[in-house]
């Protein structure tokens, strides 16, 4: 038989006030296995929890109902209270009297009536309660940042600096992401590469820091603390541990492609690394567009001509590092924390007919704008027209193209097209003083520090015309483009001429950014873009523990947002990895192997995939719940016919007691 | 306690964003009636439609699930399945009897403290005008 | 046509016995009235003279395979009774290697009882969209893919009475109700080891044979099965106290087959609608 | 000479009881018929043939309430059920009254079920001889007879004027005061219950077949409902538990079955009878061995309801047949 305390609080008037607490300590008092009851002036002050710890001592009691506050509110500090009389915290249960109580009624009578009904659910419910304990579990202290842009590289380097082992897996060939495509940065008009490369040598340099380009995340095992990852090593044909980055075999590779990193306007060599800072400064060989390869795979059958071996690469290497042996390859590794910053791409839009579909040569993205504007790109920073090379004089830029827009299921705003363009307008203007600018635009977002001022300036020094409304039609007219618009502001049509066109393509989330997600077992939008656990208290967590996110994966973000996003995530991922040890929350779903017929509808409802199969003594298959995994949200329990799952803290048999003492009565 | 022909209404509330809610109404000092009475829960994909016909069937006159909008669960997805189960109970119970209006079911975000309060209030009244149910 | 399937089963399952195939099957006998059919087990070649299959095999033999430890069993299902085994595949209670199904193209099944059998039509039959097995592994009758439209006039009769008189009406069914869970022993889909109903703790059902308990049961036996019910109607047919029961599963199937546009039991991987969901679906609740 | 009463004088007597007493008899409620307490004779359906449930019921309660208590300051206080209600049954078929009658075996044992002494004390059984019995019906051969008077208090039966009236007990005779009774020389046909059942030696037979595959192959087929238990007049398993409500705790007495998994778990979770084959043998050795042996008759009075009601068709008369066959052959072996 329990013996129950029942201490019923006054919070002053807040409750005192409303509900006439004597009458609730009496009634109390009556509630079967109460043994004691009393109230409280304010019974989270010291004095009151000390009345709590007296109490338990004096009239050895095993379970506690506090009658106060939202169990939101001190929930925690009475566990803690009665563990400090020895008692389990898990023995206590709040009756809410004060929010769903003495708040919200005014009728002293029924607000007391209700009052003594929550008393007694509460009393109901702790007599079936049971001494709860956390369980300790170990943890790896090393962490996996997947993503080598900027997020990435500052997470990367701040877990590392606190001397933890950190694994960074890039994609591509090169982290930089895209920070690294970019010419310069707003609204300081910084140089892009000369902030972002030292954090490039940085990573790869750092003791701590294993770098994995080329390579993927595919599969996660485990839970906080302890995951399993399988990351896939894509082939580079380069044994990168023999090559020193000389350069001689990217020069003289004859395989000539298209630039991915310079978005078509450049090109590349089939062995080669993305652009001249990348990091490591190592080449891969792009196996699709490598004569050898082709020379390999050429069939008699088909005719024509038989191509060249090549191996020109292979031949000059000074260290021998060509090695066509190599396979794809999976390493398995142990970490426990994830960072996530997949960071994002951008809009394609070929999609807009009415822009030309990407029909047009001289209609160009903004990033490709910025290769163009790049010192370092494809036409070594001088503005010229993709079709003829000319100079360009008269420049529109066209606002919110895969940006707030229904049409194109793009709904949101991409947040940094604003100031990318306001930027654009400024060095085109100190590029060369005669170029003159056009803005299509629909609203100017300038919300940031210096951002409204950079905007102006674009306008006022820079003597770009912003035209309020959308571009209807696009059309190549000779050389030149025709731009069809609107000013809404005058609410008359508009038509320039132009002899460059420059999109302001929105922010869309990475490819496989989906897949990776449910990898993670983390959540995403409609959009791709993953969920935080809380949007603005819990903004780098996830639902899974152990499992943080940062940068532009989760929606879009200018660059200083995140790069303290991805600081933000490191801290997490240290608060976590700093720990000798996990302690887990027993409020965990539990799994009598007896009663269970092992039909797995537990399994396929659980969003946190912690239901595991067990095979029994008797040769039944069961299942059986991962503690570490789940995180108590009961759905199993319900989900359950025969009722072999249940939940801890939130029984069926608690949860009855509450009700049959309403309707029981 | 249904004395008094007050209707007894059951509230089943999810912890993240209803019990919130409903502890926001308090702080805001949003006025209902008194007849709710209301269980924490850590999900509204936790409330066994077997306890919500057991309230029924003991004689509650009504039910109150709520539960974080579609999108906003803590655990992601138990609203999606409590919203099926409950879809298809209400059917069940209205057809043996009990009136679909007893069973209400309504998303409550922790910031919705005067909703919740509105919807209290105005469940309340509807129970108040139905009357007590009439079997078992 | 029933002799002739009667034959055909027979040859079947003599030479599934004979070949080793199976160390059980599971059929149809004529009962001790002599003229309705009775479940029938059937271990040697030499016994599969017994064996029969006319309009009065009503019973759903799938249930049979829950518990049988045998390594293999052949059983002889009907249209209605296949659909329990994708049932019971997708919830992994039966091993489909360990079963041959013997289907039957339904002929459609009588009412009858001990020493009474009738040339009505069982109301089942009157609803049936699955006269062609959905699982087999041997046919016995030319398929049949006509699907005649759902109906749940039935239902419709009920709904169109108002919420008192249905619970009125649920009432004195309520009060019929001995609680001898033979529904429940009947149904494919009860295969709970420990059935709610009689867990002591928490205890939902309680002890009393009353009309709230018996309540109670109804109702929540009819939810276990939303969305799993394959209306095979065994449930109805053999309550001692002739409780209306297929309604509760026909007002489910209506609304799961409405909402979800879902059939329990037709294939073997489809998830059963409470165990998945859609973010944008509207179920009018909370909308 | 016999004593006889016509259609209309036995209404109104009945009549007359009902004022004072709850009358039970048979009635149909939609598609059933069942004993239930009637308001008016009119409700009586006196051409039933036999109930779909039996008549215990209104001696074993399908539910019972032992007793209930209550706290009481520091102290908790019991109050035991009693039954004050006096009950006529009428229309009790003489199988039936036989199922009622033979149950005072175990009941009545020392130490007797206060409830059940309680109820045979205060119900008075008026039975109804079976004019037509039905093809279920083997009452002949497990001991009784169509108008087997030995365990009702007054024994009708139909002619074609009215009824012949027997009163048997003491009750009977007092419930019969102040009923004008005609006198007349007629006699009721003798009805014959077709169906023979081979039951003689039974008990033995069921000895030696104890341990043959047979229940094994025979439960293949049992779905293990309790509607054979439930619908017998003589099977009175019960489960008891409390019920709580408020303050007050009522212990309760329910109708159980053998056939009900779980039904002989005890405590530490072990179940003695956890295969279909030995539960379903259970019922058969209780009706058929178990309760000869301590009381006296055979456990089943032949009123053919779990031949009509199970569902697989799980017939206790050709068990009978089987079994007898099945002893012979282990007799054999064995001598």
């Amino acid at each position: 038989m329990s013996r129950i305390g029942v201490f019923v609080c006054h919070c002053g008037t807040n409750i005192g006030g409303v509900v006439d607490v004597p009458k609730v300590v009496e009634a109390a008092k009556q509630m079967p296995l109460v043994v004691f009851a009393d109230e409280n002036k304010y019974t989270c002050s010291e004095l009151g929890q000390a009345s709590i710890r007296n109490a338990i001592d004096e009239h050895r009691l095993d379970r506690v109902v506090v009658a106060a506050c939202s169990p939101r509110m001190h929930e925690n500090t009475f566990r803690r209270t009665v563990a400090a009389a020895g008692l389990n915290p898990y023995l206590l249960e709040i009756a809410n009297i004060r929010e769903h109580c003495s708040w919200v009624h005014s009728d002293h009578d029924e607000a007391t009536v209700k009052a003594i009904d929550h008393v007694q659910m509460a009393v109901a419910k702790v007599a079936r309660h049971e001494a709860l304990f956390p369980k300790t579990i170990g943890l790896t202290k090393r962490a996996l940042v997947i993503g080598g842009g900027v997020t990435g590289i500052q997470a990367a380097l701040d877990i590392a600096a606190t001397g933890h082992e950190v694994v960074l897996v890039e994609r591509e060939p090169s982290v930089g992401g895209r920070m690294a495509q970019l010419d310069k940065t707003f609204p300081t008009l910084d140089c892009s590469a000369c902030i972002l490369t030292p954090k490039m040598v940085d990573v790869a340099q750092h003791p701590n820091i294993t770098l994995l380009s080329y390579s993927e995340v595919k599969e996660v095992r485990g839970f906080v603390g302890n995951f399993e990852v399988d990351i896939l090593k894509k082939a580079k044909m380069v044994d990168h541990s023999k090559c020193t980055g000389c350069g001689t075999c990217w020069q003289k590779c004859p395989g000539k492609v298209s630039s991915e990193f310079d978005l078509g306007l450049g090109q590349r060599t089939a062995i080669y690394i993305p652009f001249a800072q990348a990091v490591p400064n190592k080449p891969v060989i792009d196996l699709e567009n490598c004569r050898y390869q082709t020379f390999l795979k050429w069939d008699e059958s088909q005719g024509g001509k038989k191509p060249p071996e090549c191996r020109i690469c292979e031949k000059i290497c000074p260290t021998k590092s060509i090695d066509w042996e190599q396979q794809d390859e999976i390493v398995t590794e142990k970490f426990g924390a994830i960072v996530v910053a997949t960071g994002f791409k951008t809009f394609d839009h070929s999609v807009y007919g009415e822009y030309g579909g990407g029909r047009y040569p001289d209609v160009i993205s903004s990033l490709q704008l910025e290769r163009l504007m790049s010192a370092a790109g494809p036409t070594e920073g001088e503005v010229v027209r993709p079709s003829d090379g000319a100079h360009v004089k008269n420049v529109v830029f066209v606002q919110c193209v895969g940006s707030r827009d229904d049409r194109v299921g793009r709904p949101y705003c991409s947040k940094v097209c604003c100031m990318y363009t306001a930027k654009h307008a400024i060095m085109l203007k100190e590029h060369d003083p005669d170029v003159q600018c056009y803005v299509f635009y629909i609203d100017v977002r300038a919300g940031g520090k210096d951002f409204e001022e950079f905007a102006r300036r674009a306008q006022d020094e820079s003597g770009a015309i912003y035209l309020r409304g959308r571009v209807s039609h696009i059309y190549q007219d000779g050389k030149n483009l025709k731009v069809l618009g609107e000013d809404s502001l005058i609410g008359r049509p508009v038509e320039i001429e132009a002899d460059l066109v420059v999109l302001a393509t929105g922010m869309e989330a990475s490819d496989n950014a989906d897949t990776l997600a449910q990898t993670l077992n983390i959540s995403y939008t409609i959009y791709n873009f993953l969920i935080e656990a809380h949007p603005k208290l819990r903004p780098v967590e996830t639902q899974t523990d152990g499992v943080f996110v940062a940068g532009s994966a989760v929606g879009p973000r200018d660059i200083p947002e995140c790069v303290a996003h991805g600081s933000a995530a490191a801290v997490k991922a240290v608060a976590l990895l700093s720990q000798d040890s996990l302690k887990s929350d027993p409020l965990t779903s539990i799994v009598d192997p007896m009663k269970c017929v092992g039909c797995f509808a537990c399994k396929v409802v659980c969003p946190f995939n912690a239901i595991e199969e067990q095979v029994t003594r008797d040769k039944r298959t069961v299942s059986s719940i991962n503690e570490n995994l789940c995180k108590g949200c009961g759905l199993c329990v319900v989900a359950c016919r025969p009722g072999a799952i249940n939940l801890r803290g939130f029984t069926s048999q608690q949860l009855l007691s509450e009700v049959l003492t309403l309707v029981r009565e | 306690m249904s004395e008094n022909s007050a209707p007894l209404i059951i509230g089943f509330l999810c912890n993240w964003c209803s019990y919130a809610g409903a502890d926001m109404a308090g702080t805001s000092r949003a006025a209902y009636p008194s007849n709710i009475r209301i269980l924490r829960v850590p999900c509204s994909g936790r409330v066994d439609p077997m306890m919500i016909v057991k309230c029924f069937q003991e004689g509650a006159d009504a039910v109150l699930v709520a539960g974080c909008h579609p999108g906003d669960c803590h655990y992601n997805e138990g609203n999606y399945y409590g919203r099926r189960r409950f879809a298809l109970l209400r059917e069940l119970l209205d057809f043996m009897g009990v009136e679909r209006e007893r069973f209400r079911v309504e998303w409550v975000s922790a910031s919705e403290g005067k909703r919740f309060a509105k919807i209290v209030t105005d469940f309340t009244n509807e129970m108040t005008k139905m009357g007590p149910r009439k079997a078992s | 046509m029933a002799s002739d399937f009667t034959q055909q089963i027979r040859e079947k399952a003599r030479e599934l016995l004979e070949d080793g195939t199976v160390e059980c099957v599971i059929g149809y006998e004529t009962g001790s009235d002599g003229i309705s059919a009775r479940p029938a087990f059937i271990y040697n070649a030499a016994d599969v003279e017994r064996l029969v299959f006319d309009n009065t095999c009503t019973h759903n033999l799938v249930k049979y395979l829950l518990n049988k430890k045998a390594k293999s069993t052949a059983v002889v299902v009907k249209g209605c009774d296949s659909r329990a085994l994708n049932l019971l595949l997708s919830e992994r209670q039966i091993e489909r290697d360990k079963a041959f199904v013997v289907g039957v193209v339904c002929p459609g099944i009588v009412e009858s009882r001990w020493n009474e059998r009738s040339e009505q039509l069982q109301k089942r039959c009157d609803w049936c969209r699955q006269h062609t097995p959905v699982v087999s592994d041997f046919m016995v009758g030319d398929p049949v893919t006509e699907q005649p439209p759902a109906d749940f006039a039935d239902v419709a009769e009920e709904e169109a009475k108002t919420a008192e008189e249905r619970a009125a009406f649920w009432q004195q069914q309520a009060e019929r109700c001995i609680r001898c869970y033979a529904c429940r022993q009947a149904c494919p889909g009860c295969y709970c080891t420990d059935c709610f109903a009689e867990s002591l703790d928490p205890e939902w059902v309680g002890i009393r044979i009353a009309p709230a308990e018996s309540q109670m049961w109804n109702t929540i036996r009819a939810f276990h099965l939303a969305g799993r019910c394959i209306s095979c109607n065994e449930c109805e047919r053999v309550c001692p106290v002739n409780l209306p029961l297929s309604l509760l599963n026909r007002k489910l199937e209506q609304k799961v087959l409405e909402l979800f546009d879902y059939r329990a039991g037709m294939s073997e991987d489809a998830p059963a609608p409470l165990i998945t969901f859609k973010k944008d679906e509207k179920l009018g609740i909370a909308e | 000479m016999t004593k006889t009463l016509s259609k209309n004088e036995l209404e109104s007597w009945l009549g007359n009881i009902l004022k004072e007493r709850t009358l039970v008899a048979p009635r149909c409620v939609d598609d059933l018929t069942l004993f239930l307490p009637v308001a008016s004779v009119d409700e009586i359906a006196f051409d039933c043939g036999n109930t779909d449930l039996s008549p215990k019921d209104w001696f074993f309660p399908r539910t019972e309430a032992l007793f209930t208590a209550e706290h009481k300051d520091a102290d908790i206080e019991i109050t035991p059920a009693v039954i004050e209600q006096e009950t006529v049954i009428f229309g009790i078929r003489p199988c039936d009254a036989k199922g009622i009658a033979i149950l005072d075996g175990p009941y009545l044992a020392d130490p007797a079920d206060s409830l059940w002494a309680q109820h045979r004390a205060k119900t008075t059984m008026i039975g109804l001889s079976c004019s037509s019995p039905a093809p279920q019906c083997f009452c002949t051969s497990m001991g009784g007879a169509p108008f087997d008077s030995s365990s009702v208090d007054i024994l009708l039966t139909e002619v074609n004027d009215g009824y012949i009236v027997d009163a048997v007990t003491e009750k009977g005779e007092k419930l019969l005061q102040g009923v004008e009774l005609k006198e007349s020389d007629v006699s009721g046909s003798v009805p014959s219950c077709d169906t023979q059942v081979p039951a003689e030696g039974i008990t033995e037979a069921v000895k030696r077949a104890f341990d043959d595959p047979y229940w094994g192959r025979l439960a293949d087929r049992c779905l293990h409902c309790n509607i054979c238990a439930y619908v017998c007049p003589t099977c009175y398993c019960f489960d008891i538990r409390d019920r709580t409500e408020g303050g007050k705790i009522e212990r309760l007495r329910t109708w159980e079955s053998c056939q009900s998994k779980g039904f002989t778990k005890i405590a530490g979770g072990h179940d003695p009878r956890v295969d279909k084959g030995s539960r379903l043998r259970q019922r058969f050795c209780h009706k058929l061995l178990y309760f000869p042996e301590q009381f006296g008759p055979l456990g089943c009075v032949g009123c053919g309801r779990c031949v009509v009601s199970c569902p697989v068709n799980i017939d206790i008369r050709e068990i009978i047949s089987d079994v007898q066959e099945l002893g012979a052959k282990v007799g054999e072996g064995s001598s």
